[in-house]
């Protein structure tokens, strides 16, 4: 935690604290996936909450995000709150996609949250389309889009990338490097296995940043998008960061090793970043405690709201297969 | 505008398609036309000819060759308030742009619960018939259909090519319209008086009482071709034009085969899945009681459509085949 | 090997289709694997754990996300005398692969007058039934058999799962094997005695007098359930495993309706311009007059499948609606 | 025509006879075009003749080669002989496909002919197969894949370039640059208009040549084939060329100027290599007319054998939708 840049108690502790609320979010969700509560697939994001931490920080209300199925710690650093996101994979109407979606699928219109897209590589050429409108529309807005290094090898990645620099649109590529795609390693996957140097050949401005320091990533991700909200087109973010746990519930995990995992551990953020706050004395124990059950609170609060909820009725199935008007 | 003493307007299917962009990016300032070639070249079939130095290049925007992007650029676009025309140049390239028609266009509405619309228009050229051979020659409409969300369109005539563009925008949803390569010099009367139409019923457009021929883009003028031959031999052909491939307009088509109790089905794509068999089914589930004979199906012939005319030709429907089968079906032998 | 005496084997639908992959490899060094997470992963559905230790890199060969390009390579290596099986992980993202298979490996025999074969093996997973929602849970088989050029298999047994990939790499055309999620943990019996199949005919499952049901995939399952339920009233329906999706077994379906004079379809694709309309419009043409009764299918409801559990049931056939359209047709009020 | 190298008087006039090949022949084409005898599409290789020519002769018999659309060139070079590509585009059963293809769909089997692939980028896959087959069967055998600058857009492109790299495969990248696709001009369509490049985004060894000289193409194609065929992996090569016909044979020409074209027709590989052998006393005037004469007979016997020919037998329609057997 070394960046420090202008960050003061107050921001110290945000950063502290909306990293904190993913992983206990998901920490909920992995149990009650076992309890079958929630089905279906479900990525989870523990360890690299600091990514979406950081970038979200420099987002404004204006700006769009599309993000994969590895989404939850978007959703809620973005600011969605837990219960319609928990609601979601309980199948409830109260859901934010009104059950239809579950975990990989979550969508807000107000906060401009457009997915939740489960076909990797899938997300980027909505991505140039969004910042293609508000470069009309909204002069000014960021569409940020996050993808795995795995989506790099995806020809929808190539076209993209091309496509935002030569247009020269407001999109902040970024690119969560956690070094496998499922159980493909990213030296078995690219013959250039530096993300961010893949940019370059499309004249993109690049960049790679410590994934697991919410401080550095927010600071990368303040110049692109400084950059680009001043029209001078289009960011690569890289950040090297890693996943905890297995890439879904089904997953042996036969592709890495123990003591790789435990490596990179040791770069957990939450308890890193608690520690350099509290060291810094930017966190006492009490505040730290004070927002460990706050954020407790809120999960136990979301789950509550799940469980209140109702089944959507079977009778709107076929509802916004085709929609009747255009949401305003 | 309606002057009901107006002479018809003489034009091209293509000069219709030319007319309905221009009409569309002149009346909504969220509107614009992209994809390969479509300015400085003036559109591979020389559709959007002249727009560019109309309306400049944010708004006639060439692409790179990237179908997969620019279609997926039009979803986004489309969700975030634009109402983008996108052109792929023809509907056998489409098929690099289809997870973002299927996983995406087809989806994005129901599964954010509603949320979102994606109101995009993508127009693309269909059909053989111009010698092109196996990779430039599919019939992809038919299948097409086969996709919840999306709707399907087959303008056949130039009044469709003028009109349907328009009624496709108003739709809140994506919309796909096949435009019939051979057709694109096919010449029709509008009918000034006429300035819109709708995009979810088939039409009749030759009465007759004997025998239903359900068909759609270059097989009607086919079809009525054929109809001209039979009514000469005292058989009555009634010819619907689907237009609207999903979702299907059954009320039309059941109404006239209950008149007519015979159906031939004319499609231009191949047969095995086809949207004709979607039709058959259909018939032979809701109106199995009132069929006097089996249903017929003329289609393409199983196979890569070849280079060579003579091979091409009996790959596809063809007129005297359409004569036969009802010929067959209406005084079997 | 035909021990006569020989007890039946147990295993699952996974594991017979880890052994055929086992067995291709061993007994043909021009074939490999490919395709993402079939080495190292052990495979998305755990299908190829274990190979990649028995065969090594080469021969289990992990790619990294390119559908396209890896579809495409597994092509080029058939048309140069390799004899791959290229594993998409599911059917939906075949999308990303389907300019290569359909314009490509579909054409290329007949666009080079028969001077090139392309002796392919495409698995890909297909089906609903696990809460995956719009973007995972297609079920495209059907979809695919539109395509000339290619055969199209649906193993629905484990005896299917054991053999088809032999008599499929035998084939020198490319073969596309949709293998359904939700059969993966199915178990069944092998007779040690049958030592392959056909990748022709469809196969009666249960022979039966009053109806004919006709499905496939996961459908059958479901299918024999709901005969099971309609024998205990005195229904016998016969139960068709379609098996070959393209070509379509023409004789055996046709025989059992004409047996049984009443057919029900039973098929997880969305219903419009699914292989059951297809089937239906083959019945309709060629089988009308020996029908009492209209066809009946069973299809998806036409949504992107939704994540919830009740929303997802309701969006697929089930062995209710089975009964009932049975008994509906059988005994009529 | 300054690289010299090796060049004897001999290599001298086969080069310049095999673009005279392409060229007459392509005339030909055109002249049969306009009195419809052949038909379809008709994308002619006039003023890029040096790029196939160059390559080929480094190729070796095992080689094998995938083009596009645009492969007239491509086939005769290879030594596919006139006759029954002519027959071809007449629709007849004498025809390299029996009539099938047409000129966008040239195969020859006993010359590892792989097409005419009409699909912008679809054949870049295809030659990353046929490399992984060789490396097995063949090792030793190089695939030279030819494309266009526009195929540089398509996903198929990026994605085929990193199996190629990664997996080491023997395949030489041939991107004929001739600044357009169809009417895109290069520039509007790529963010990096260096093709070369782009192959170092994929670590792949790169080089760009004078499309316009078979000698520099031969040379730089001679380099990489040498290093692909000692196992060393794939190369790209991008050729500065240029098209002085239209696209097809359908193209008004509405987004280049005449001007652009006179410049490069100064270029015209074919009269410069003439001037440069008589200067140089490698070819007399009587060699040159002795060449011109057997080229014109040669394409004269070409559509005579056309014309001699019959259509392929409408009951052969079916025949090869799919395969009896694999031919051998
Ligand atoms: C086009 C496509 N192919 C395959 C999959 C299956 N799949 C889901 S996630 C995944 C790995 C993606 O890895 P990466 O992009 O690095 O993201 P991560 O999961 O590591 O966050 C794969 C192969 C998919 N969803 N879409
Ligand atoms: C995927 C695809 N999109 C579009 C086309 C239509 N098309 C045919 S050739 C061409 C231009 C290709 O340009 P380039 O790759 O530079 O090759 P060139 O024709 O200049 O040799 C286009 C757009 C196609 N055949 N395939
Ligand atoms: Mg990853
Ligand atoms: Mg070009």
């Amino acid at each position: 935690m070394n960046e420090r840049l202008h960050l003061d108690r107050q921001h110290g502790q945000h950063l502290f604290r909306e990293m904190l609320r993913i992983r206990v979010f998901e920490a909920k969700c992995a149990e009650l996936y076992q309890a079958q509560k929630i089905r279906g697939f479900l990525h989870l994001y523990d360890g690299e909450e600091a990514v979406a931490v950081g970038v979200m920080q420099v987002l404004e209300e204006r700006d769009a995000i599309v993000a994969t199925y590895r989404e939850h710690g978007h959703a809620i650093a973005r600011g969605i709150s837990m219960g319609p996101l928990m609601a979601e994979m309980y199948g409830n109407e109260e859901g934010c996609c009104r059950g239809r979606g579950g975990s990989m699928h979550f969508f807000d219109r107000t906060k401009r949250f457009y997915g939740g897209n489960a076909i990797v590589g899938g997300g980027l050429p909505l991505a140039v389309g969004l910042a293609l409108a508000d470069k009309e529309l909204r002069p000014g807005a960021v569409t940020a889009c996050f993808f795995g290094e795995g989506a790099a090898g995806e020809g929808e990645f190539h076209e993209s990338m091309n496509l935002a620099e030569l247009w020269q649109l407001p999109v902040l590529f970024v690119c969560e490097n956690n070094l496998y795609a499922m159980g493909m390693p990213l030296e078995l996957a690219e013959a250039e296995t530096d993300i961010f140097r893949k940019a370059q050949a499309y004249r993109m401005p690049s960049e790679s940043a410590d994934g697991m320091n919410p401080i550095a990533v927010e600071a990368a991700a303040r110049r692109a998008i400084e950059k680009i909200r001043a029209g001078n087109g289009p960011a690569f973010l890289e950040c090297h960061t890693y996943r905890f746990r297995a890439h879904s519930m089904f997953d042996a995990q036969l592709y890495r090793t123990r003591e790789e995992i435990a490596r990179w551990k040791e770069k957990d953020p939450i308890p890193r970043m608690r520690l350099w706050l509290e060291e810094t004395h930017m966190m006492s124990e009490a505040e730290f405690e004070r927002i460990e059950h706050e954020v407790d609170a809120e999960v136990e609060a979301s789950v509550a709201f799940a469980e209140a909820g109702r089944p959507e009725d079977v009778g709107e199935l076929e509802r916004f297969v085709v929609m009747d008007e255009v949401p305003q | 505008m309606n002057d009901a003493g107006a002479q018809p307007v003489r034009m091209t299917y293509r000069e219709a398609h030319r007319q309905a962009i221009r009409e569309a990016l002149t009346s909504d300032p969220r509107t614009f036309l992209m994809g390969e070639d479509v300015g400085l070249y003036g559109g591979c079939y020389a559709v959007s000819k002249g727009l560019l130095a109309e309306f400049g290049p944010n708004r006639i925007r060439d692409t790179p060759l990237a179908e997969s992007a620019f279609v997926g650029a039009g979803i986004g676009a489309a969700i975030a308030g634009m109402r983008p025309i996108v052109e792929i140049m023809t509907c056998n390239f489409s098929l690099l742009a289809l997870d973002q028609i299927l996983n995406n266009a087809a989806t994005f509405a129901h599964m954010s619960g509603g949320q979102f619309a994606v109101p995009l228009v993508i127009r693309m050229a269909t059909g053989a018939g111009l010698q092109l051979a196996a990779q430039h020659s599919h019939s992809l409409e038919g299948w097409y259909a086969h996709i919840p969300g999306l709707r399907v369109l087959a303008p056949a005539t130039v009044e469709d090519a003028r009109y349907m563009l328009k009624a496709a925008l108003a739709d809140p949803n994506p919309v796909l319209i096949f435009e019939h390569v051979v057709l694109y010099n096919a010449e029709g009367d509008l009918d000034p008086s006429i300035q819109s139409v709708d995009i979810g019923t088939a039409k009749v457009r030759r009465p007759g009482r004997d025998v239903s021929v359900l068909t759609y883009g270059n097989g009607l003028p086919k079809s009525l071709a054929a109809a001209e031959t039979l009514a000469s031999e005292g058989i009555e052909a009634e010819v619907v034009d689907l237009r609207v491939l999903r979702p299907l307009d059954n009320d039309t088509i059941f109404g006239s085969v209950a008149r007519t109790r015979r159906c031939v089905i004319v499609d231009e794509g191949w047969k095995s899945g086809s949207i004709s068999a979607e039709i058959a089914a259909r018939l032979c589930e809701d109106l199995f009681f009132e069929l006097d004979a089996p249903i017929r199906r003329i289609c393409s012939r199983e196979v890569p459509i070849p280079y060579a005319r003579h091979l091409e030709e009996a790959a596809l429907p063809q007129i005297p085949a359409i004569v036969e089968t009802v010929r067959s079906l209406v005084r079997p032998r």
